[in-house]
């Protein structure tokens, strides 16, 4: 169990996430607003509670990989990476601009930080996968002194887990399915997938655009192990994540589910808000509104 | 020395000629397709909006299908549709159809013969901000490899429009591809199109080099023609909004009468329309080439002229291209 | 229901069907054995008693639709189409032969009576999705007679179904599941797949290379109407297509268990004559096999 | 005039000539980088028998990964693989991977920079009986137009287990054709391979004309160009087993000496390996060319050399290509 201290902690730093992603949003021009918002509790919970990593070695290889598979939220990564540590605040203001190394979806080689490339949907559990897959290999390896291994047998590297965020529009995608029923064939229980189900994607809300409903009935019969929690509570968030790590034979669906453009309650549940930014003004607005709220918390707290 | 019969926008050099982007010309021609040919459908994989299906979707709802975000189900869903009377246009973002959907589209639009109209928008790296991951550099030679796929990337908005209708007209599979930025219209109503024939923009009397352009670089094509041809560089532009069926007898009538050819395209210079045109050229006159393209690197975020002119394809790049060619 | 001797027809027709299976893929020299055995009896079904079509005129419009998802198969649907008159049964030994319109896989292009082209898996379901999406349409345009329409109003069109064949095989491509989503969202009740669960693929059994199980939960999840038949029994599969013609408000799905390789004892349930075809000595061995099997049930009828 | 530094079979024109498929060197190839390399991982979906995959999963169980009938997944999986440290090697025909998985690749392994092995395999027309759908001949075109991508289409299967080991032991992705039927091994243990380089395979004094062929095409080539030296037709055959990075400085080399080019392969003569040499030529070096491959046309039915015959590919039909050409 987490201390209510820890818990105000990692508010802090969402309120502090939410600003940097409002931020780089306006600075850039462009970029999406609903789906980062909406997931700065999950990603701060991830990078302040969650993952065992260390900013300060980025490429140390015992750490857990968070695979973040709809790139488009990337400001949310972006700035909780910087938040973390991993690069300098102000470099979030480079969002998408010519020469930035915040590319408009996270690119690999050009910020070496990151687990992997994404931004076209659907591809990102497999991706989850199979590095969850080479995990068990290396420790099974490493189970019978595999002489020929070149891995090295640090132990340190045992037990590293692998987490997926992706979205629920992208539960449209072919892929997703391929990579549903490949990781529950081999029970990937080291592999965490987390679903933002904030209902909506580019053309309206999903079950109108395309029905996904029953969504863990779906899981289930892929043999998946299904949690369903509210993505903003960020205690029962991290329990979930407890939960996932006990379950022994299958892998773990947790459906998060969120309230797109959370924290700016002029622009929650509103799917026209997927895909821009906030204006100059709007975007002052919203900081207003992120404070607000963000003072509230830490005021009930402290 | 620009060509009458192309009747250019008046304003073809005015600062203030008329901005759009090419998907707009998509969004308006297939709504007039659909107003001639109630067979006429629209399938969308989630991008409405930005791909302009949306304009369809509002005049015809019953003919709009939202297919959510799966391209391989938005091309065979086509296939379908089209084998019981249908004529579907599918529009996505180029990256994801073709890219996420080649196979169907080969096996099921390409050697079945259906009549699928594939529309893939934001192509190239005028996309913009999204960067490398958006920005599609291959689909022409992806799509122009397919035996029996017309290949069409129209100029502007207005020749966008009429490309639409023509595919629309077609019993065939097509390939048409449109761009996310706005650039300048400037061809007009008069101005020609036909599949599968080029057009001749300007013509020096004594031209030294010809520039072969395909999709919305036809406009710099033009700027960098007018400033050659003002430094006493003889220079043709042709442009040539269908990659396939290549209009050869045109290429061959430039090759000859300039002897040098530049070809210009937002598209990998690998394998695309410079590709398909030094294919031809070496089989049947061979003459000196540059292919001017992206050079076998992905695009990057930024903002799509300053992108144009990183990887070289604004009218000051393609001016020195031809210029140095036409003095080799 | 059917009588016993409209039965007893259909299963006359399904030995000679098995017969000319084996004579084509003998002559062939290559090619699919395994699944056009097992699925002979279901397509039997299909062209001699379940289609609404005429074979003196492939290209009415009214006719119902089957669209073969798991090309590899079609020996079986050569076979069968040419029995029931579409073109010369001896056509069948130009199977897979150079200038042959009997290509290795499907091809609708080069022998037009087919109702598309396939091979690569995965993708019949959602084409056949689409003819029942369209048909849905101009059903409703003739309701209110639209009068643009230039499809005609020839009432005979009216009610015209779709059905798809394809194979377990072929569950484990996303373009499969896209499918199945965009079906159950639209409620496509005139749409009725038939999955040749036969439980093998190339590599071996499903359940060993990619298990699919639990297959009728899935397609439940995603909103169709399941059925289970035993697919090598004829009155049984007309029951449940019958079944699926009235269901109003979903697709249906009928997992047809089957047996790979039925009618040729010594090689039924064999994974590996998924795609191998008999020698000429095995080809007598089999027809004989067929031709006793066939004579015991005409016997017992008769 | 055969070149004896290429070291090939000493049964060059034999009939005995040892015959076997270039899948079978990916078998050999991928075992031997498996011993080397513990790192080495090889998927496949479904195809493990035919695509010789099983050769690797019966020495190394553990290590072969079953992705069944997923190719979309297959990719992923791998790029997810090689970014934990993984080498790993994905197998299917190449109608599938990469043609159904296309964009997977140039995101997740291309763009990504993933060390994956893209193995294509049953590519051409010569897949015989199986026909046009399994009949891949966009792959070169489609694989060359991703930037950071190797592509090799080996000769024999001599060469094919070279061209893997050398793929395993290179950082980047890496994509390998392979064909299912049986044809000529004419290299040897002894003769050169490395990635990037071609391999000058026969040489006349005076040469007229140069074939350049990569895939196993390259013993058709041979024979062509043994028939054309005997009646008086100097020629250079240029193997050419990577077509990305292409040798410019050896087609520049032989298009200056012959100064007429001939390109082979089996593949669509539209966007291929011909069209890279026309691109590079164009550019530097125009010579009158021809390019032979399928014609913009699908495959069918038929047995492999059956097919090859028809689609002109074979060494008759080279050899009176190259001797048409070289008498212009
Ligand atoms: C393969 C693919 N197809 C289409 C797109 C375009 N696209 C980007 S985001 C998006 C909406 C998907 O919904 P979701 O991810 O749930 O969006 P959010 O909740 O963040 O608004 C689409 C269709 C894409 N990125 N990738
Ligand atoms: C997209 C695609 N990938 C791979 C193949 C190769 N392939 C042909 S049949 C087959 C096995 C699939 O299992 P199933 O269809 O159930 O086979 P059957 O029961 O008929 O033996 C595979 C992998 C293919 N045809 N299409
Ligand atoms: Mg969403
Ligand atoms: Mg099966």
């Amino acid at each position: 169990m987490m201390t209510d201290s820890e818990v105000i902690e990692i508010e802090k730093k969402v309120a502090s996430i939410r600003e940097t992603i409002i931020e780089m949003l306006v600075a850039a021009g462009s970029g999406h607003t609903a789906g980062p918002l909406g997931m700065a509790d999950i990603f701060a919970a991830f990078y302040f509670h969650i993952l065992n990593h260390n900013p300060q070695e980025p490429c140390w290889e015992g750490r857990d990989r968070l695979v973040l598979s709809n790139g488009h939220i990337c400001p949310v990564l972006y700035a909780t990476m910087a938040h973390a540590g991993y690069f300098p605040i102000e470099e979030c203001l480079t969002l998408r601009k010519f020469g930035s190394r915040l590319q408009g979806h996270p690119e690999r080689v050009r910020l070496p930080v990151l687990e992997t490339t994404s931004g076209p949907l659907g591809e990102g559990l497999s991706q989850a996968a199979g590095m969850a897959y080479a995990f068990r290999m290396d420790e099974k390896m490493w189970d019978i002194s595999c002489p020929t291994s070149d891995v090295g047998h640090d132990m340190s590297h045992i037990g590293r887990r692998v987490y997926c965020v992706m979205s629920d529009g992208e539960q449209e995608e072919g892929n997703t399915w391929e990579a549903v029923m490949f990781a529950g064939k081999n029970r990937l229980s080291n592999l965490t997938a987390v679903m933002d189900r904030n209902n909506i994607q580019i053309n309206g809300m999903t079950e109108d655009v395309m029905p996904l409903e029953p969504l863990a009935d779906k899981y289930r019969a892929f043999n998946w192990h299904v949690l369903e929690v509210n993505g903003n509570d960020i205690p029962a968030f991290i329990t979930a994540i407890d939960e996932a790590k006990a379950i022994y034979e299958k892998p773990t669906l947790i459906i998060a589910h969120t309230i797109p453009g959370k924290g700016v309650p002029e622009i929650e549940f509103d799917y026209h808000w997927h895909g821009k930014p906030p204006t100059k003004e709007e975007g002052k607005r919203f900081l207003q509104e992120i404070r607000t709220l963000g003072g509230k918390v830490q005021h009930e707290y402290a | 020395m620009l060509n009458t019969n192309a009747h250019l926008s008046e304003k073809i050099f005015a600062d203030d000629i008329e901005q759009a982007p090419t998907r707009d010309g998509f969004g308006n021609g297939v709504v007039e397709a659909g107003k001639a040919d109630p067979r006429v459908v629209v399938l969308c994989a989630d991008l409405a909006e930005s791909t302009r299906a949306e304009w369809f979707q509002k005049e015809f709802p019953e003919r709009y299908i939202e297919i959510g975000v799966a391209e391989q189900n938005m091309a065979t869903v086509a296939a379908g549709m089209a084998a019981v009377g249908k004529v579907p246009f599918i529009a996505s973002y180029a990256v994801f159809s073709p890219g996420r959907n080649y196979e169907q589209i080969r096996t099921t639009i390409a050697l079945n013969r259906a009549g699928v109209k594939v529309c893939g928008m934001h192509a190239g790296v005028s996309v913009g901000p999204d960067g490398a991951t958006h920005q599609m550099l291959e689909d022409i030679g992806m799509m122009r490899m397919l035996p029996g796929m017309i290949v069409i990337a129209p100029c502007d908005a207005e020749e966008a429009r009429k490309a639409v209708i023509a595919a629309a007209q077609t019993d065939g599979p097509v390939y048409l591809r449109f761009g996310r930025s706005a650039t300048p219209v400037f061809t007009t109503r008069d101005t020609p199109f036909e599949i599968g024939k080029a057009l001749k923009l300007f013509e020096s009397d004594d031209p030294q080099v010809a520039i072969l352009s395909t999709g919305s670089l036809g406009y710099a094509a033009l700027v960098a023609a007018r400033e050659l041809a003002e430094s006493g560089v003889g220079v043709i532009v042709l442009h040539m909004p269908t990659i396939k069926p290549l209009d050869t007898e045109s290429i061959l009538n430039v090759a000859k009468r300039a002897g040098r050819v530049v070809t210009v395209e937002e598209h990998q210079s690998a394998g695309g329309f410079g590709s398909a045109v030094a294919e031809f050229l070496a089989q049947n006159h061979p003459v000196p080439m540059r292919l001017l393209g992206i050079a076998d690197v992905f695009g990057q975020s930024g903002e799509s002229d300053e992108l144009l002119t990183y990887y070289g394809l604004d009218a000051l790049h393609i001016e020195e291209a031809a210029r140095t060619l036409a003095s080799v």
